[in-house]
């Protein structure tokens, strides 16, 4: 059954037709890879998904229920939580607590105003967790805001991942992570997908990325789906090369 | 010829002390590689350059002439450009203002780059022109950040991070062929930092490895990609 | 109410818009380029009315027309010195501090004022030229220098639109105050930059006061009596939009006049009263340029 | 030997005004007055021998500085006596404070309040009230202007102007002068546009116009109104707190009208006003134009001389001197109300101004000069609602 | 290593010490220093309240001073025109500025930034010509003179110390309050909010409803702070309900350091003594305060609490 449905949308600004008529279905425990040259769409496909912006016309369907209309808080209730292309923490305060309000979230703990959230353990032993698995423990104390750049990155996925979703929506959840972390990224999300059943959309440039995770991928162009199809026959495809991918230079 | 040399600098961000007694040097028309790990300082040299994270001790020299001192839009003008990782669209104005709003011919008055040739090399941003920079997608904003930077005519190009957020076509088939070009046509000195390690190496001819803020080894790029130790030590490839 | 009598009213409310928005377009550039809520900026209107009665006074000879390009100099220089020393540190800061700091501002200038001027209230008089009133269908006065206040004002507005709209300064300062960092490495000086258009909103509210002059008990604390109104406007209009501070302006000016003929016991809520609807409907004022 | 230091220890008053802010033009004035009453009655050998010590609090027009400011002068500079304010709203609050302490408070604002039903045996207001004002301006019309029937009003929108006007009407009404009012208006504090108040009163087609705004106000009305040619239109326009400040700040601009003034330089030949003025004129500058700087200066000399009278500081003796005195200061002569406490003047004056090249402003015409007796405007007893307590 | 649960036991020992401290402080000041403590005190607790917002919550907001001037207001006339015992009066005021901040509130939550400050501004200026003009309820700028300080429950209030006493129970257990809140999942959340809405929300937290939650609690205890104050007055006028009485606690955090619970509290000392000490001087105080105040932000832009934590902080670095 699919979990995620797009039925027919559209989005486009002013003259630019960003998105489509697109449709896309996304079944469960699937890993799905979106590719496409820059400016194909990708980022607002998940700006229409989880409700950061709104369709001109078309639904978008998870689990059952239409979720177009609905605000993100809303959306991300039912399970579906996403990361963004450029990383969007909160800069003033630790990594530690960067996470924490993430699971604070997950835990349906954050309306309690009578007890000191530093006191809440198992809450604290869960950010923990996950900042070991991202390799974040040693900069736990850290201010945000001075965190290098690669740092960034793995915060912003921690933060999606600390609030355990159904669906997972990535957008280039690598880009700017050195080689190491790139794999242990790739690692640790191949974990999840397997140990959790997640169901995980992403974008991403880095083919090594895309091949290495993707059950299937989806190639956009100029807002619509060119093609889609398991990775070996996108690969091949004549298109994708020619638009997406071309000479193999490096 | 010797045109950039960093010599012994220390950059803090306020009491973090973050680049340790940092040298390099470039030479005319050299493409030189920053490589490294994340949170590794390569960003901060830029910045140190550039004197927007002003060296607390050190000296840099730019054709000769010494410029710690200097406040970065001066620096500009001698004839650095900055490519940042972050991007730094200007969101409130038009594409086409963020490519025209700080164009300015090159230190000694040539004007290589026009709108023409950034059209010719990324047809997006023409086509995109009237947009707002905020609107960009990721990776139409880093060709922007790039040709922006392209139009004031550097003579030395700090890049960091270029590939970021950047279709593999591009990367490939534009980056790579007009950065070469910049070294080979222009003489454009150019100073980069990338995680891409096969573009970056593809390209670069000497290469400094940074690593918790210091220079641990600096070698020609050939030397580098052949050197496994290396690799798999400090940028775990 | 007949309509002679209501054109008549409109007209009238139109020369307190137009002093209005004389004041308020210098704030809504400061605050919408720069992004200082500049507090002081009724301080500076204030310093405008007292440099010209300065100038008129102490100068043999100055006309109005002198006086007033020479106060609103000097206004222009007490600004850059504000943007050169203290403003300069706290641009990155949040409004609340920049608020604070502006605040400081009026402390000090009225003090100063009230050092160098004494606490005496000061009169400049309607320059001869435009003394006296022409009148109007059923017997009824226009004063000339009000007539004189709109043209400013339109005149004022004219400039602006094209000064600032129609070049790169424009651009230029919006693209600083999104990201400095990466103007200046881009070759432009933004500090200097920044100061020009410190002074340019200081100027506006020089020329303003300068021009309320004949028709104000010039005082100590008359910055105070009209910032919030100011700021009300800008906010209104949009922040950082001439043509928001243009309309709201004209808004504020029509309903005071209106309000006082129709509802005379709200006088002191119309402003807030147009706050609120305004911004109920249009959270981000009529015309946000961002 | 401590009897021998407390006698020659400094008398200390306390003083409240407003010194910073727009207010500033009427509190600094305020200061000086009191600072020569300090000068004129230490040169002259101080009270019974001791040094008078003023101490000078800014009240910043706010109430709750206020009521801290008369603590401080209580508690910290031990004062004996507390005098001032420029707003009823710091006066009125200073109230409960006299009483709490049992300290003498001398209030220089006009309000009615200090002498009605919340009267206390502390508090005293010395100078004219709104009432006196206010009726004596109703009184000169129905003198000076008989024809006028057809009446305005242009008033503060507060507490102070509503009075005024109910006060001016009253005034009407005593002297049986049949009137119509055809406008009533209210500004707020602080206006900056009359124009719309003009119209609406020329469109009333009102030939008198009585008005309450003060300071600044006063100004842009009379500046905004000149060019319309409202003082051609209104054959009468009188104020009811017309200090020569106001002139002083018009210059040029001023244009005549009817003013009346608690405290009028010109008008009283006396040594003391003179010895006021020249003082006044050769420590500051200017001449003493703010009338609340006359009733500052009232205070200190009535309480110098029930001091003197009571032969002692001791309060409910200096109460007891205070009440029923007679005594002069530079505008004339004044008696204290037993009663109420209520500061009454032997005369109210007012006057029209005009143009005399003998003085750098407008001054009232000699010719015009009107007085009221103060016992004859003054609210009478059976009105005030006093209940006076014993100390 | 993360950072240590926060020992919460330091707090309750301060808690307790600056309380005794504070009790016993009337006997040896003079009663004049009994005064400005308690006004100190309330003040602190204004501002802290409005430090949630401003500092916690990244709101600036103009309109503490409604629910403090409007349960001022209330309590003074349920003091003065009932016999409501004065605990009675002191809840219900309260209740009512709560009230009126969820109102307000509701209407407040879409707006951002600068333009929220603004519309609070609106908002408390109509609270303020509604008390200005409704002469006959609220005496208009006369105010209302004379509110006597009724027993509270079984306790004599009456009298400065007495009354002293009463007022650091109550801010003390306020503040107590406070600081539980500000340190509890809800306060990080805010904090959250303040440095990123969108990324909250997309957390899957409302911010909106957060957002109104901090509104209402600066709103409660601002009512708190007004409730004290009346009493201790003795009078109420409009002033308490002017827009620019609410610059006061925005400047007092501000210079206390808006990012620190306790920055405020420092603020308000200081606030105080400097201000008293400055309009004692001179004539143009104004001038000095103005000048003193724009050195502080040119060197201390993160207030007396940013200053100290950071060489506090220095001092542990260096002894490493
Ligand atoms: N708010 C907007 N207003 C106008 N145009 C927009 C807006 N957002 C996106 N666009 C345009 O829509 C197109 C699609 O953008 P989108 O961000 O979805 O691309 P993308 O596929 O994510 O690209 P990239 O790989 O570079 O991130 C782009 O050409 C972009 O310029
Ligand atoms: N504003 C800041 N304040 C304090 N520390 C900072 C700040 N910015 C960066 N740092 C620290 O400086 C160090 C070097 O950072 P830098 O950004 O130069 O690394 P980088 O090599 O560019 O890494 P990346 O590949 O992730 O971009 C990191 O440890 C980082 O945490
Ligand atoms: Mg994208
Ligand atoms: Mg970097």
């Amino acid at each position: 059954m699919s979990l995620l449905e797009v039925r027919k949308v559209s989005k486009s600004f002013g003259k630019l037709q960003a998105v489509s008529e697109l449709d896309l279905s996304i079944d469960e425990g699937e890993v799905r890879c979106i590719i496409g040259a820059n400016g194909a769409g990708k980022t607002t496909l998940f700006n229409l998904i989880s409700g950061r912006t709104r369709p001109d016309s078309g639904q978008v369907v998870f689990a059952g229920e239409e979720i177009s209309g609905m605000r993100p808080p809303q959306i991300v209730r039912k399970g579906l939580s996403r990361s963004f292309q450029v990383s969007n923490y909160f800069p003033n305060l630790s990594v530690f607590q960067n996470v924490r309000i993430a699971v604070l979230s997950r835990m349906r703990k954050s309306r309690i105003f009578y007890w000191p959230v530093s006191r809440l353990g198992p809450v604290n032993q869960r950010v923990t967790e996950i900042l070991e698995n991202f390799n974040l423990l040693p900069l736990a104390e850290v201010i945000a805001d001075k965190l290098s750049h690669g740092d960034r990155r793995k915060l912003e996925i921690s933060l999606v991942v600390a609030q355990e979703p159904r669906m997972l929506l990535l957008d280039e959840p690598t880009a700017g992570m050195n080689s190491t972390e790139t794999e242990s990224t790739i690692h640790l999300i191949k974990n999840l997908v397997t140990k959790l059943g997640l169901t995980l959309l992403l974008t991403e440039h880095d083919m090594k990325v895309v091949f290495s995770l993707a059950d299937k991928i989806t190639f956009m162009h100029y807002g619509q789906v060119v093609c889609e199809g398991p990775p070996q026959e996108i690969k091949a495809n004549a298109d994708v090369k020619e638009i997406y991918l071309g000479g193999e230079v490096c | 010829m010797l045109i950039l040399e960093v010599a012994n600098i220390d950059t803090y961000y306020g009491k973090s002390h973050i680049l340790q007694d940092v040298s390099l040097k470039v030479n005319q028309g050299q493409i030189v590689a920053l490589l490294g790990r994340n949170g590794a300082g390569k960003t901060t040299t830029m910045r140190s350059i550039m004197g927007l994270t002003p060296a607390r001790r050190g000296v840099i020299r730019f054709k000769g002439e010494e410029i710690q001192k200097r406040k970065p839009f001066e620096i500009a003008h001698k004839g650095i450009g900055f490519v940042p990782e972050d991007r730094g669209i200007f969101p409130d104005i038009s594409v086409l203002d963020n490519l025209t709003i700080a164009a300015k011919n090159s230190a000694d008055g040539q004007k290589r780059w026009t709108l023409e040739k950034i059209y010719h090399y990324f047809p997006v941003l023409d086509r995109l022109r009237d947009n707002k920079g905020q609107n960009l997608s990721g990776g139409e904003q880093q060709m922007l950040t790039i040709a922006r930077t392209l139009m004031t005519n550097p003579d030395l190009l700090l890049l960091d991070e270029p590939c970021e957020g950047l279709a593999p076509q591009i990367v490939n088939q534009v980056l790579f062929g007009l950065i070469k070009g910049l070294k080979d046509k222009e003489g454009v000195t150019i100073l980069l930092a990338e995680q891409n390690a096969r573009f970056c190496l593809g390209l670069a001819d000497w290469g400094y490895l940074l690593d918790k803020g210091a220079i641990h080894f600096n070698a020609s790029a050939a030397d580098i990609s052949a050197n496994q130790e290396v690799q798999s030590k400090y940028l775990s490839l | 109410m007949e309509f002679s009598y209501f054109i008549y009213q409109l007209i009238i409310g139109l020369s307190y818009s137009m002093l209005l928005f004389l004041i308020a377009s210098g704030l809504t550039i400061i605050f919408g380029l720069l992004n200082i809520p500049n507090f002081a900026h009724g301080a500076l209107y204030m310093l405008g009315a007292y440099f010209t009665y300065f100038f008129l006074h102490s100068l043999p000879g100055v006309s109005f027309g002198i006086a007033l390009v020479l106060a609103v100099v000097s206004v222009g220089l007490i600004g850059a010195f504000l943007e050169y020393v203290p403003l300069r540190k706290i641009y990155e800061r949040s409004h609340a501090l920049q608020l604070l700091m502006t605040f400081s501002f009026i402390l000090i200038l009225d003090d100063a004022t009230k050092y160098f001027a004494g606490t005496d209230f000061l009169s400049i008089a309607i320059p001869k030229l435009m003394d006296g009133s022409i009148t109007l269908p059923g017997d009824r006065e226009m004063p000339v220098y009000s007539i004189f206040i709109i043209a400013c004002g339109l005149v004022v507005a004219y400039l602006l639109w094209l000064g600032l709209y129609k070049t790169r300064l424009g651009k230029l300062v919006q693209a600083g105050t999104a990201n400095k960092e990466m103007l200046s490495a881009l070759g432009i000086n933004v500090p200097r930059l920044f100061t020009l258009v410190f002074i340019l909103g200081s100027v506006l509210a020089g020329l303003g006061g300068g021009l309320a002059g004949p028709l104000k008990a010039v005082s100590v604390g008359m910055g105070e009596t009209v910032i919030i109104t100011i700021f009300a406007i800008v906010i209104v209009g949009g922040v950082g939009s001439l043509k928001g501070a243009f309309i709201a302006s004209i808004l504020v000016g029509e309903l005071n006049t209106f309000g006082v003929v129709f509802f005379p016991s709200f006088a002191m809520a119309f402003t807030y009263i147009l706050v609120i609807v305004v911004l109920l409907t249009k959270p981000e004022g009529l015309f946000r340029t961002k | 030997p401590t009897l021998l230091r407390a006698a020659n220890k400094p008398i200390k008053f306390g003083q409240l005004n407003t010194t910073s802010g727009i207010m500033a033009s009427q509190g600094v004035p305020a200061m000086r007055a009191a600072q020569i009453a300090q000068d004129i009655i230490n040169q002259a050998g101080g009270i019974m021998g001791r040094k008078l010590e003023l101490v000078q609090e800014d009240d910043q027009v706010k109430p709750s500085v206020g009521v801290r400011k008369f603590r401080k002068l209580v508690l910290e500079d031990k004062v004996d006596f507390v005098f001032g304010t420029n707003s009823s709203g710091v006066g009125l609050a200073c109230v409960p404070l006299a009483n709490e302490f049992k300290k003498i408070f001398i209030s220089t604002s006009m309000s009615d309040k200090y002498t009605g039903a919340n009267c206390s045996p502390y508090v005293f207001r010395i100078g004219e009230s709104t009432c006196m004002a206010s009726k004596a301006s109703a009184y000169c019309m129905v003198a000076n202007a008989p024809t006028v029937k057809k009446w305005a009003g242009i008033n503060p929108d507060y507490v102070f102007g509503r009075e005024s006007w109910d006060f001016f009407k009253q005034g009407m009404k005593d002297k049986n002068h049949p009137v119509e009012y055809v406008k009533e208006s209210f500004s707020p504090f602080g206006c900056q546009d009359y124009k719309p108040y003009i119209t609406a009163l020329l469109e009333s087609k009102a030939d008198g116009v009585f008005t309450s705004l003060w300071t600044g106000d006063l100004i842009n009305f009379v500046k905004q109104a000149k060019p319309f040619g409202f003082f051609d239109k209104v054959k009468a326009f009188v104020n009811n707190t017309t200090a020569v400040a106001t002139s002083i700040g018009l210059g040029n601009e001023m244009v005549p009208f009817w003013g009346e003034a608690r405290y009028y330089p010109f008008y009283r030949d006396s040594e003391l006003n003179r010895q006021y003025i020249s003082m006044y004129q050769k420590k500051f500058g200017g001449y003493p134009a703010a009338d609340t700087g006359a009733e500052c200066f009232a205070s200190v000399v009535a309480l110098k001389l029930a001091i003197e009278k009571a032969g002692t500081t001791d309060t409910p003796k200096v109460i007891a001197a205070l009440e029923g005195l007679e005594f002069e200061v530079p505008e004339g002569k004044k008696w204290i109300r037993p009663e109420d406490h209520s500061g009454i003047d032997e005369v109210v004056l007012l006057g029209k101004f005009h143009h005399d090249p003998k003085y750098p402003f407008w001054v009232y015409d000699p010719k015009t000069y009107f007085t009221v007796p103060g016992k004859e405007i003054a609210m009478p007893l059976s009105q005030t609602g006093c209940k006076m307590a014993k100390p | 290593m993360p950072p240590k649960p926060q020992n919460l036991k330091n707090p309750i020992i301060w808690f307790f010490a600056s309380l005794i401290v504070l009790w016993a402080a009337p006997l040896f000041l003079p009663t004049f220093y009994v005064y400005l403590i308690t006004e100190i005190l309330i003040v602190s607790l204004f501002a802290v309240s409005t430090n949630v917002l401003l500092g916690f919550t990244g709101l600036l907001s103009f309109g503490q001073v409604a629910f403090f001037g409007s349960s001022a207001y209330a309590v003074s006339l349920l003091i003065k025109g009932t016999s409501l015992p004065f605990a009675a009066s002191f809840f219900i005021s309260v209740g009512m500025s709560a009230l009126a901040a969820l109102i307000i509130g509701l209407f407040c939550m879409r707006l951002r930034g600068f333009y929220f400050a603004i519309l609070t501004l609106a908002f408390s200026q109509i609270f303020f010509v509604v008390v200005y003009k409704w002469t006959s309820l609220t005496g208009g700028d006369d105010g209302i003179v004379g509110i006597p300080k009724k027993p509270f429950l079984f306790f004599n209030i009456n009298g400065p110390d007495a009354y002293y006493h009463f007022v650091l129970l109550v801010v003390m257990v306020s503040l107590a309050l406070l600081y539980l809140i500000i340190r509890s999942p809800l306060g990080e959340v805010l904090q959250a909010i303040r440095d990123n809405s969108e990324r909250t929300e997309f957390l899957g937290l409302q911010v909106r409803n957060y957002r109104l939650a901090s509104f209402v609690i600066a709103g409660t205890f601002g009512g708190v702070a007004g409730a004290l104050f009346a009493p201790f007055q003795g009078i109420v006028t409009p002033e308490l309900l002017h827009w620019s009485h609410s610059a006061e606690p925005l400047m007092i955090s501000l210079l206390g350091g808006m990012y620190f619970f306790f920055g405020p509290i420092a603020g308000a000392v200081i606030f105080v003594f400097i201000k008293e000490w400055i309009t004692g001087f001179t004539e143009y105080w104004m001038f000095w305060y103005g000048l003193l105040l724009m050195l502080l932000i040119m060197y201390l832009p993160g207030g007396i609490m940013g200053f100290v934590s950071e060489h506090l902080k220095r001092g542990k670095d260096d002894s490493r």
